[in-house]
């Protein structure tokens, strides 16, 4: 712990740190750019100078390269060192454009506050700038090349940070240039992160270009709702429109940085179809109304076939406190039928991690700092993007990774890839903890289970890493298990199982013991259920065979739904009341760690002023009401239909006194305490459902999981991000393919019970053999693939038709 | 001699004023005699245009920004050449303090204002200017300057060809 | 007429000075305290000391009672929680007796009763008074008043701010 | 009987023709202080409505009815609406004992022209003027808010301070007049108005009545630019019109009893007493919008400093004076 006098102030800071860092801790910050906490120092942009007058380094020097030691003197204010900064600044800006009132980085951008806090003020060079020819990145990133400052964040976050390969620096001495080798798009899942590190505006937001100024937007701390992990992001919106998600700051989650999934993934709340006005039996209401229509109806089914006769339906993007309300409604109604995901496997899944997780439960902070990483069944890109980038700041920093799984799975980062069947993952895992290896027969996996049960007991901070998908209920046991089976002085072994929602986890914990959708779904045929009440859900999508759920939800008498989003059950509800998006309203969400963290308002809701009136021109005339304002978070919706508190504290409070387990909800905020379930509070048998293919000859089992983008219902509702979807594909061992007559990059037509469609079809080393491997694309011939599943198909070459 | 003086700062007053009472007043009688404002006189606003006709608003927010009563408002939008300008352009002259802060913040002159200072109305929805009723088929108070040409953004002229720019870098070429 | 006027005119004497004694409010008691100095002071008319009279509304109603009021409202002594309810019900009495004492001197200042009762006995005029007060009262009234005096200075000595000392 | 019946006719048509009269005064000195003190800045004052803006205090009136008469969520709400009554009432009953021609002779009997001339109308007077604080005070309380509290207080503190000097400076006059009845005052002065005679008196007694009725330079209670308004911040409309109009009346009545007491009332060669007396009141008038428009306003301590250390005992002093000079004369 160094001690040393920063402008004659005495500071002790911990050993390694900068003396920046030391001086921006006792509130003294000097300018500077190209040093960052995620990136570190690199010297380059020559700001941050500072005279250093006694102690080890005397003069002149760059304080972010300088590690504090005991006996420094150091001044921020002496002659030298300010005037060095301000010819530097100066330097900094003789390039620079003077298009600030039309550059959208203008109110944050990092060059102004330091070339103000840097003294500089009058261009004194009159000669000619430097100019550049900008390039096409894509439909996230606008570039401004003439901007630029070269203080390398850009390259350093998108190489080696974030693991892209297709942008870089070019050139040299005033000609250096960032950017692609030629124009196209950025093919990071992580290139929107360039538009918060640029320090001015090269790289701004092409989505949010010319939308607003940064000081006019209302924005509040949030949680993104696109995964499990719980990436901290802060929306901002304007004339009640969300127009852009930067990444919040969150040291325990995603650090500085988020996926594009997360950060261009909001058209759901502006979404031109979105349900806004309360809905009974297809006529318009108010939401008063609504609401007592709701409590009429479900308390008439409920007298007259009985409290069991409704079920109801939580979801895993609906805030904790209203999966809470939605259960003491069913207790109220006295209903048992009470289910939070649709999706069984993943429904399990998220259930069985709830209830076997406790301490083994690991952050994305320590899975960056992790030194040993093993994905069993698990793709972060598709399931939880930001868990790419933990594994590869691990990476970074010596730790190995291994990945167990059927899917060519692509991380940012080395990987050593052993493709399994799925059938296998389970078998694996049982073996990991046994360390019986009878049941892997196959000459290539006995080995390499065996390694890995040598290298795990040697790691200090090993992490297993699972996916919901492909997993389920049980394979998330025997990962727990496996991993307890190691625990040991040395080894500080964790668990990270990504599960499908912001609040999988929370939902989990609070029908750990309830029925899941598929005995739902018998109910509803055999006439046991007749009313059901969907809580920001979707079944008729999100089951995890849609079709059976479709024909079983055709016998219902009642349908109610509460939802934001243009769902299927949104619109063929007997009774909607439309509620908030997250940017819209506050509450909370459990990750998939079990860590219970709030969110706030960002923005009212309401029809986005762009969509009304003549010519996106706002309306002269105003009105007391705004157009489209009914929606109501859901926790206050089934609040004021449960007579609760309308008042979000008094309601966790009373929450938090029903159910001691929960009573970090009276204190919320983002390191809040982890949750964790009774571990045998299961009533549910966990089987896996996924296997219904037999391989009986002409059939290819096909293994459906999701996209990065396509599969998941927030995203896919927004356009930007529609360019990254990818075409319908199908993905093959190159030896299946033989055998099928098939070649890579050709069409072929795949054929299942649920049609048929033109697929592409891929080739990898890295698939599992004998197994075809497609995802599932929202509003295409592949939508009705649930992931998770296996089913049978047959594929065949398009001329062969 | 402080109570002298004190007597006489307190009837001395009295006299002044009498004396105010029989001289003509300084009131000038509105409706019937007006006065001609000096040009820098800050009464109703309008948007200028460039030289050669372009409208000289890029919509930067930066007069809303400034504005202490947040009269203003708009929305930017670009233009297929890349211009950036105001798609709707608003001013609520019924809230507006003529203060002069959105003509002093105009990084493009765009914002100026005008001498005209009889904007009355009873209908307060006359006084919502709108971008047509704003705009002016002139430059106002300065006749020479446009934004574009020093930007150097590629909008006025190509990218590179504004007077103080040289041409496009190619970073690819290895020559020194 | 006169004796009819001083039984009205103690009835509501009496009744300001209990609804005084009752009020929560101070400065509503304040208010019923003087709207019984109001008809002293008229009682006093009445029995023909027209002097008396005016000093009660000067000294008491006038000065004391604003002094009163003064130190209510700087010590902030009314209460806070204002009673609910309708508001005329607790204002109705002052209302009335104002009224009462409001037409009991417009007809005495109408009929002038000190005038027309003829042969009064006991009327004071200010002459009278004032020969008593420095006559057969004089070592009385030169005792009290330089009470006064004394009650004076020493409540300037108190007050006063002595130099270099700030404020008391 | 038919005499008495005849009195109290007669009575109230002086009280009808007084009321009338002081009314249309208070209403037109609203216009004059607002034109002279326009003059006074090189201004016009209102000159919009009708010829000259005769027409404005009618404008005035009906704007003031028009407006929404506003009560403040948590005041007193009776005597909030009672205290603005209350002001113009003290400042009308003021009136009934001023005298303001002689006696004259009508019906065969003598009828004075005063409403009701008490042999203690001085006392009367200062009663009331002492009693016209309480609709300020208990209005500014009732309003419920800070500033209209702060203005109450001033107005009390500055009551009871300048009430002292102006019955010390009244002393004199009664020393002189020997006696309280108004009329009898007014007599005195037939020959030589009491102006000459106790100079310092009247000088006190302007400056004591001008900071009891709270006109500038002594309005503290509610300096605009202080307490935004004063003990009236919370009044609006008709209400407030009512503390306007009582402060109007107010300064009539002052003229009337500076006139009465040192000016000679209705004694005057050539006119009718009853114009010399309306002249001598509206002079005295005109002397309150002079100083307005002259007189910046003391700061409020000073305001008590200058009370208590300067009036006050100058007051005393000039009784022992006019007492002695009284004494040496009689004897």
């Amino acid at each position: 712990m160094p001690t040393l006098v920063i402008d004659n102030r005495e500071v002790t800071v911990p050993e390694g740190m900068n003396v920046l860092d030391a001086a921006k801790a006792i509130d003294i910050v000097v300018p500077h750019f190209c040093y960052h906490e995620a990136l570190g120092a690199i010297g380059s942009c020559r700001l941050c100078a500072m005279q250093f007058l006694e102690g080890p380094v005397q003069g002149v020097k760059m304080a972010c390269m300088v590690p504090a030691q005991d006996g420094m003197v150091v001044s921020t204010s002496a002659a030298e060192a300010v005037e060095l900064r301000e010819h530097v600044i100066e330097w900094l800006m003789t390039n620079h454009p003077h298009d600030c009132p039309v550059c959208d980085e203008g109110g944050e951008c990092l060059l102004q506050d330091m070339t103000i806090a840097g003294g500089h003020y009058l261009r004194r060079y009159r000669g000619k700038k430097a100019t550049y020819t900008n390039q096409y990145l894509g439909p996230f990133i606008e570039q401004e090349m003439n901007r630029c400052i070269t203080c390398y964040r850009c390259s350093r976050t998108y190489r080696d940070y974030c693991g892209g390969r297709d942008f870089g620096v070019f050139g040299s001495r005033n000609r250096v240039f960032f950017g692609r080798y030629k124009d196209g798009q950025l093919e990071s899942p992580f290139s929107g992160n360039l538009v918060d590190i640029c320090p001015t505006g090269v790289f701004t937001d092409k989505p949010f270009r010319f939308k607003s100024r940064i000081w006019d937007l209302q924005e509040a701390p949030s949680i993104c709702p696109q995964c499990s992990l719980g990436c901290s992001t802060i929306p901002g919106g304007r004339f009640r429109e969300l127009q852009r998600i930067r990444s919040g700051i969150n040291q325990t989650t995603n650090g500085f940085f988020i996926c594009d999934r997360g950060r261009f993934g909001y058209g759901h709340v502006n979404h031109p179809e979105r349900p806004r006005d309360p809905r009974v039996d297809g006529l318009p209401v108010t939401m008063e109304e609504a609401i007592t229509a709701a409590r009429n109806r479900v308390d008439a089914l409920a007298a007259k076939y009985g409290g069991a006769s409704i079920a109801f339906l939580g979801s895993p993007r609906a805030s904790l406190e209203g999966n809470l309300l939605l259960q003491a409604w069913a207790g109220r109604v006295g209903s048992s039928q009470s289910v939070f995901d649709a999706h069984q496997g993943r429904d399990h899944a998220a259930r069985s991690l709830a209830a076997n997780l406790a301490s083994l439960a690991r952050s994305l902070s320590d899975v960056r700092q992790s030194d040993l990483i093993i994905l069993i069944g698990a793709d972060p890109l598709a399931e939880g993007p930001s868990l790419a980038l933990a594994i590869r700041q691990a990476v970074r920093q010596g730790s190995e990774v291994i990945v167990i799984d059927p899917r060519p799975v692509a991380l940012p980062c080395a990987h050593q890839h052993i493709p399994l069947p799925p059938q296998l993952l389970h078998m694996v895992l049982k073996a990991l903890e046994s360390g019986q290896y009878d049941e892997l027969n196959d000459a290539q996996t006995q080995p390499a289970v065996k390694t890995l049960r040598s290298k795990i007991a040697q790691a200090k901070l090993p992490v297993l890493i699972g996916g919901a998908d492909m997993l389920g209920g049980l394979g998330v046991k025997l990962l727990c298990d496996a991993a307890k089976r190691f625990i040991s002085a040395e080894c500080n072994i964790g668990v990270m199982v990504m599960l499908s929602g912001p609040n999988s986890f929370g939902g989990a914990f609070l029908n750990i013991g309830g029925p899941d959708f598929d005995a739902l779904i018998d109910a509803f045929q055999e006439g046991r259920v007749r009313g059901l009440v969907c809580l920001e859900s979707d079944p008729f999508r999100e089951a995890q065979f849609p079709a059976k759920a479709q024909a079983a939800l055709g016998h219902l008498e009642l349908l109610i739904s509460i939802d934001c989003t243009p769902t299927l059950a949104a619109k063929r509800a007997d009774i909607f009341m439309p509620s908030r998006a997250t940017a819209e309203m506050a509450g909370s969400f459990i990750n998939n760690e079990g860590r219970l963290q709030a969110f706030h308002q960002a923005i009212e809701p309401g029809m986005p002023l762009s969509a009304l009136g003549p010519g996106k021109h706002p309306p002269r005339l105003f009105q007391s009401t705004t157009p489209g304002a009914t929606p109501q978070p859901a926790w206050q919706i089934l609040g004021q239909l449960l007579d609760r508190p309308a008042d979000l504290n008094q309601l966790r409070r009373t929450l938090a006194a029903e159910n001691p387990k929960l009573k970090a909800l009276t204190h919320v905020d983002t390191t809040a305490a982890r949750i964790c379930a009774e571990p045998n509070g299961i009533a549910a048998a966990l089987t896996h459902e996924m296997f219904s293919a037999d391989s009986s000859a002409g059939n290819v089992p096909l293994l459906i999981t999701s996209a990065f983008v396509g599969s998941h219902w927030l995203s896919h509702l927004s356009s930007p991000l529609k360019a990254l979807r990818e075409e319908p594909t199908v993905w093959l061992h190159p030896s299946l393919a033989a055998t099928l007559g098939l070649k890579h990059g050709e069409r072929a037509i795949l054929s299942t019970t649920l049609g048929r469609c033109h697929v592409r079809v891929q080739t990898s080393n890295d698939m599992a053999q004998e197994l075809a491997l497609t995802y599932q694309l929202l509003d295409s011939a592949l939508e009705g693939m649930s992931p998770g599943t296996i089913i049978n198909c047959r594929l065949t070459g398009e001329e062969g038709q | 001699m402080t109570l002298w003086r004190d007597i006489k700062g307190t009837l001395q007053p009295f006299w002044i004023t009498l004396g105010y009472l029989f001289q003509k007043p300084v009131t000038i009688q509105y409706p019937e005699v007006k006065r001609t404002p000096p040009p820098r006189y800050r009464a109703r606003i309008v948007l200028t245009r460039d030289p050669d006709g372009g409208e000289r608003c890029v919509a930067c927010h930066l007069c809303s920004g400034a504005c202490p009563v947040d009269c203003i408002s708009m929305q930017a939008a670009e233009d297929a050449d890349g211009r950036r300008y105001a798609a709707w352009f608003r001013i609520n002259f019924s809230r507006c303090i003529f203060c002069g802060l959105c003509a002093e913040a105009c990084p493009t002159l765009a914002i100026q204002m005008t001498p005209d200072y009889e904007i009355c109305n009873r209908d307060i929805l006359n006084l919502v200017y709108e971008k047509e009723d704003l705009l002016i088929d002139g430059c106002g108070k300065d006749t020479q300057y446009n934004f574009y040409e020093h930007a150097g953004i590629g909008v006025a002229n190509e990218r590179g060809r504004n007077q103080d720019e040289y041409g496009p870098v190619d970073p690819k070429s290895l020559l020194p | 007429m006169a004796s009819i006027m001083f039984y009205l005119l103690s009835l509501i004497l009496l009744t300001a000075t209990l609804l005084c004694i009752f009020q929560r409010n101070p400065v509503h008691a304040v208010l019923y305290l003087v709207l019984g100095f109001f008809s002293l002071a008229i009682m006093f008319y009445l029995l023909g000391a027209p002097l008396v009279a005016a000093w009660e509304v000067i000294v008491y109603a006038g000065a004391i009672m604003v002094l009163f009021l003064f130190i209510i409202m700087m010590l902030g002594l009314a209460p806070q929680d204002r009673p609910e309810g309708p508001g005329w019900q607790r204002w109705l009495p002052f209302v009335i007796l104002m009224a009462a004492v409001l037409a009991c001197t417009l007809v005495i200042i109408a009929l002038d009763p000190a005038a027309t009762a003829q042969g009064e006995p006991y009327s004071l005029g200010p002459q009278d008074f004032g020969e008593a007060l420095f006559g057969k009262y004089a070592l009385a009234v030169q005792v009290v008043s330089f009470q006064l005096l004394f009650a004076a200075v020493g409540a300037y000595n108190l007050g006063r701010i002595q130099r270099g000392k700030g404020k008391p | 009987m038919n005499t008495a019946i005849i009195t109290v006719i007669l009575t109230l048509c002086k009280l009808a023709l007084i009321f009338g009269v002081v009314l249309s005064m208070a209403a037109y000195l609203v216009l004059a202080e607002r034109k002279l003190l326009g003059r006074m800045q090189l201004r016009y004052g209102p000159n919009r409505i009708g010829p000259g803006g005769m027409i404005q205090p009618l404008c005035d009136v009906i704007k003031l009815i028009t407006k929404e008469d506003f009560i403040p969520e948590r005041a007193d709400k009776w005597l909030f609406l009672f205290a603005p009554g209350l002001t113009a009432l003290t400042a009308l009953l003021s009136f009934a004992v001023v005298p303001f021609a002689p006696p004259v002779t009508l019906f065969g009997q003598e009828l004075p022209m005063v409403v009701c001339d008490l042999n203690i109308g001085l006392l009367y007077l200062l009663g009331l003027s002492s009693l016209g604080v309480y609709g300020v005070v208990l209005g500014g309380w009732a309003s419920n808010s800070k500033y209209s509290l702060l203005g109450a207080m001033r107005s009390l503190g500055q009551l009871l301070s300048y009430e002292l000097a102006m019955g010390l400076a009244l002393i004199p006059v009664v020393l002189s007049a020997k006696s309280f009845s108004i009329t009898e005052i007014v007599m005195s002065q037939a020959t030589l108005p009491n102006l000459v005679k106790h100079p310092l008196a009247f000088l006190i007694f302007m400056i004591s009545v001008a900071a009891e009725s709270k006109r500038t330079p002594f309005d503290m209670p509610e300096a605009e630019n202080e307490i935004v308004g004063g003990f009236h911040t919370e009044y609006s409309g008709m209400r407030f019109g009512l503390f306007f109009v009582g402060e109007y009346i107010n300064l009539i009545v002052i003229g009337a009893m500076v006139t009465v007491l040192f000016l000679g009332g209705w004694h005057g060669p050539l006119l009718p007493p009853v114009a010399w007396f309306l002249i001598k009141v509206l002079f005295v008038a005109f002397v309150f919008i002079w100083a307005r428009g002259s007189m910046p306003r003391p700061r409020y301590d000073q305001l008590m400093r200058f009370g208590w250390t300067v009036m006050i005992p100058i007051g005393v002093i000039n009784i022992l004076l006019t007492a002695a000079v009284l004494l040496a004369i009689n004897s």
